[in-house]
């Protein structure tokens, strides 16, 4: 691990020696890994720590007396801690692991419907015509289509936030659309195609007046910036370990812990029960009412091994970092010819994840050229289309930072460009 | 060793020969909890009589760690003040989240502090605790005021 | 790897060297691991994939155009055909991915309840009041909560076959319990605690009849014999990584492929859209439509190298293998005074997973003297509460085997069961 | 070089000068396909006329390698009999996923030849069918009929 003194900074190209993928060349050239915001890289750490369990304390959780068992169940329960511990959630037992935030999403989704079914149903989570969800224009498809699925399966209506000119939440209709009719307000907390960062305040302040819910989809804030869950003051978060030094399978639903308990459960299988008879089954409390079956017990412990690593370096060190480097990087852009950026063109209130089009180069082009150089962006519409039709483009190209960013791979990035306007211009 | 530390004569003892075992009359309030990962059981009653608790019964099925535990509970709290018999319960349940840490109450926890190895044995704890956590419920509904829910 | 020439045999001994765990001691004693029903141990070859993957290949899948997610996306593609293949699934697009078997089967109760919601809702999959889904008193809880679950949300009816004395299903009742108002019936192929080998065939003839679909719990079958879902001739079937080499994180749904595309989505979010707008979203066909977000990469990736692993000894050996030992630890248990066994007592139509009780000894007991002596098996109800209802007791304690098992370790099973009564006798 | 194979001058002229561009009347089917992970659109029309496609026409929006397979597209099967139509369909899906394997057909192909290179890329795979397959729903909906479906 490779922290340095200053609490502040680190020291990058030391901590890039603990990635391994890093040293891999693409098409000839040193890998320029500039995906993060689609799926960060793993350090040595976390994949250690990830091998050892499994060759030595390898059992199934909550179900044994078995020393193999218990070990697995001390792993899998201390990453629950740790966890907690990152978002400075008030209890562990706020932390429901699933698969990624998607599922995250859907489960709070779910237990919507699944209260409004029910007559028992606590009124918080009961929806029906002429109720309201609020999301906004900025989602990504895993914060909109299950509550666009949701308002289907119970008849409530889907109200969104439109975004501005320069990619900002447009909160001037805030009191209108958040109303007497809102049972839930679900937005981003960073976006992860305008790199926006948005601040909850004002919409919790709202939805505290009208009695509505608020989740917010943190799985662009927790892996870049310190998330503090009680400052706030939202319901539910949602996020997801493989872009936050993690492994894949493994996503973090946390919720407040009375919320939790008002919540009926969704999936049903073992370990979330309490009782089983064939007639009928009563249900374990949070969180192992939301986590049926087995878990992804290797992956929690892999996530809980990157918070280590994350925790280590610090997280402010960490947004600081990403702040210079999106700094140079607006900078650097500004200078390629044709170039237009989508999202906030200044470092403030915004992350390391831009996305910008150069005129009349299909972004698949530019994704391709560049990878011939191996620089890795992403192209497309990164799973958030209505922000591309908000923008009048079918897809965008995306560079995105992370804890093992350098100044020179921006550099490449930009040289990259330069040869796209070339082969197409 | 550590083996000898959970199952301790005394536990043996218990479990074989419970002392007060059997659900009786009068009783003020009743719990029945389940642990459900493998599907123990214990049902205990409180009796209260002024500021004393004039029986705690029970009934259960289960291991010897569990069982063992509820003629201890039987034991140390039967005829005990209110306010005793509740710091009793706390300094088991402290005793038994301990992680092998906390150094037991003998004065306090008597036949008790034969649980301290259980400590040491996470899948274990919730064996130990089944009959105190349903005593602290069947308590409250006895009429005693107890202090913050402690989870097992 | 450890085959050997004669097809139907492997060689046991060499083939534990690539479990890095059974080299581990527990409480002083060489582990012997009997409890692979619940979580099997992973060899170094899964291990080593895996970690190959992380540190040269790592990208997100289905999303980029750049090599790290082209390689990613084969990868994880190549474990869908991997999967297909070794289950005989006609296409690889049956084959859809999720964390468990409970998820696997959570997703089409889901399925089930959204197209009863929804008027356009394809008619198998349409379920309310006077229907009927029909399971055994067999099941894992992950194949029984499901289902009252969903009875619970559509107003059907759940009913079940019951169980002989010696562990086997009755289907004495077949062609009543299984009738016109029967929409599916989701039995288990082979039981956790009694190690019934269920053969589903009658059930499936007297379900075609009556036009009700078909799902088998595989989680216990996939593992441990050769499945071949055609052959089977059911409609769905659910399995699960991390007990059959693999990692924990990544399940198996298989279903046929016209029934895949007349399921309704059941999560929404990334990549299993077609185009979304804030109005409304089109979705993807199957396998993607139900693989919502950043699916179980390298943990998909993990179970194709277990596949691989398991195909190259050959299932037919696997399960040869298990019937000695099984056969072998019937035999030596039935030598251990007041010691009962729960399921069939013959090695025929059961698999290597023994379920029994010492007189007089809580299983809990039972299992905590054996780990004293190194000796790893489950106490409980198994996740299979209704089963211990039906033979009388609150729990059982339960020996299960791998590839990886020895007589030996039937023997130290014995022996542990000695002390135990010594303790408690 | 394999980039240079992807990006032929051939493709790249077709993409900065498409050929036939444009939705026309009269047609007998259309059919707009879009590729979900990049948001990619086409829209075909196919006129028929006798045995003959009369007419391809087209509109889109998309990477180099999606427009200029459309533009190829619309060069080889305007004016061809249906039948032929669908032997070079059939054989550059062929191309397409024979993932660098298959050789070329190129008195059949023509300027579909180009695109071979694109067959080692399978994330670019769907961008050069994306126009085919539009094409294969606009026939049938005009009225011709097709072999069995072919996957991308
Ligand atoms: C028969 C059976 N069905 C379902 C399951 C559930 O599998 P998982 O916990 O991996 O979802 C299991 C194992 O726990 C099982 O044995
Ligand atoms: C803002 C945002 N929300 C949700 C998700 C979904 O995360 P996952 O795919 O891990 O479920 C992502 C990433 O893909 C994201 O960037």
């Amino acid at each position: 691990m490779t922290t340095l003194a200053n609490p502040t900074t680190f020291d990058v190209a030391a901590l890039r020696a603990d990635f391994p993928i890093l040293g891999r060349e693409v098409n000839g050239h040193p890998l320029v890994y500039l995906d993060s915001a689609n799926t960060s890289q793993k350090p040595r750490q976390v994949l250690e720590v990830m091998r050892a369990h499994h060759e030595r304390h390898n059992g199934n959780v909550s179900r044994s007396v078995h020393t193999l068992g218990t070990e697995a169940t001390l792993a899998y329960e201390g990453a629950r801690e740790k966890v907690a511990a990152f978002v400075n959630a008030p209890s562990a037992s706020e932390v429901v692991f699933g698969k990624n935030s998607t599922e995250a999403i859907n489960l709070v989704a779910y237990a919507f419907s699944n209260a409004s079914a029910s007559a028992g149903g606590d009124p918080r989570f009961r929806l029906g015509p002429g109720d309201e969800i609020v999301v906004s224009e900025m989602e990504h498809h895993s914060n909109l289509v299950p509550w666009q699925l949701l308002c289907e399966r119970t008849g409530a209506t889907l109200r969104w936030f439109s975004l501005t000119e320069e990619g900002r939440l447009d909160e001037s209709s805030l009191t209108e659309l958040v109303n007497e009719r809102t049972k839930l307000v679900s937005v981003v907390h960073m976006s992860n195609i305008l790199g926006t960062i948005n601040d909850p305040s004002r919409i919790v302040a709202r939805a505290r007046e009208v009695g509505a819910l608020v989740m917010l989809d943190c799985s662009q804030s927790v892996p870049h910036l310190p998330v503090d869950v009680q400052a706030l003051g939202v319901d539910f978060i949602a996020f997801t370990g493989h872009k936050m030094l993690g492994p894949t399978g493994i996503g973090v639903l946390w919720g407040r812990g009375e919320l939790l308990e008002a919540m009926p459960p969704v999936f049903g299988g073992g370990s979330m029960i309490e009782t089983v008879t064939m007639a009928g089954s009563t249900f374990a409390p949070a969180p192992a009412r939301f986590e049926a079956g087995t878990p992804p017990i290797v992956e929690a412990v892999g996530l809980g091994a990157a918070i280590d690593y994350l925790s280590d370096l610090g997280m402010a060190a960490v947004q600081a970092h990403e702040q210079e480097i999106t700094a140079y990087a607006l900078d650097a852009l500004s200078s390629v010819p044709t170039l237009q950026i989508f999202g906030p063109a200044v470092v403030e209130g915004r992350g390391g994840t831009i996305s910008f089009a150069l005129e009349g180069i299909h972004p698949h082009d530019v994704g391709q050229v560049l990878d011939d150089e191996g620089v890795e962006v992403r192209v497309g519409h990164h799973c958030a289309r209505p922000v591309c039709v908000r923008y009048g483009v079918p897809a965008t190209t995306r560079a995105s930072f992370y804890v093992y960013t350098t100044t020179e791979e921006v550099d490449a990035l930009v040289r990259g460009l330069e040869r796209v306007r070339k082969v197409f211009g | 060793m550590q083996f000898d530390q959970l199952y301790q004569e005394i536990i043996l003892e218990h479990y074989k020969r419970p002392h007060g075992r059997g659900l009786r009359e009068p009783f003020g309030g009743e719990a029945h909890h389940v642990n459900p990962t493998c599907g123990d059981e214990v049902t205990i009653r409180v009796a209260v009589a002024g500021e004393k608790l004039a029986d705690v019964s029970y009934e259960g099925m289960g291991c010897s760690i569990s069982q063992a535990s509820a003629s201890v509970l039987h034991d140390l709290l039967t005829d005990q003040p209110v306010g005793e018999a509740l710091k009793v319960h706390d300094a088991f349940v402290e005793l038994m989240q301990g992680r092998g840490q906390v150094e037991p109450d003998e004065e306090l926890l008597g036949d008790g502090v034969a649980f301290s190895g259980v400590a040491r044995y996470p899948a274990r704890v919730k064996c130990a605790l089944l009959p105190w956590m349903a005593f602290k419920d069947a308590a409250v509904r006895a009429g005693v005021v107890v202090g913050p829910e402690v989870k097992a």
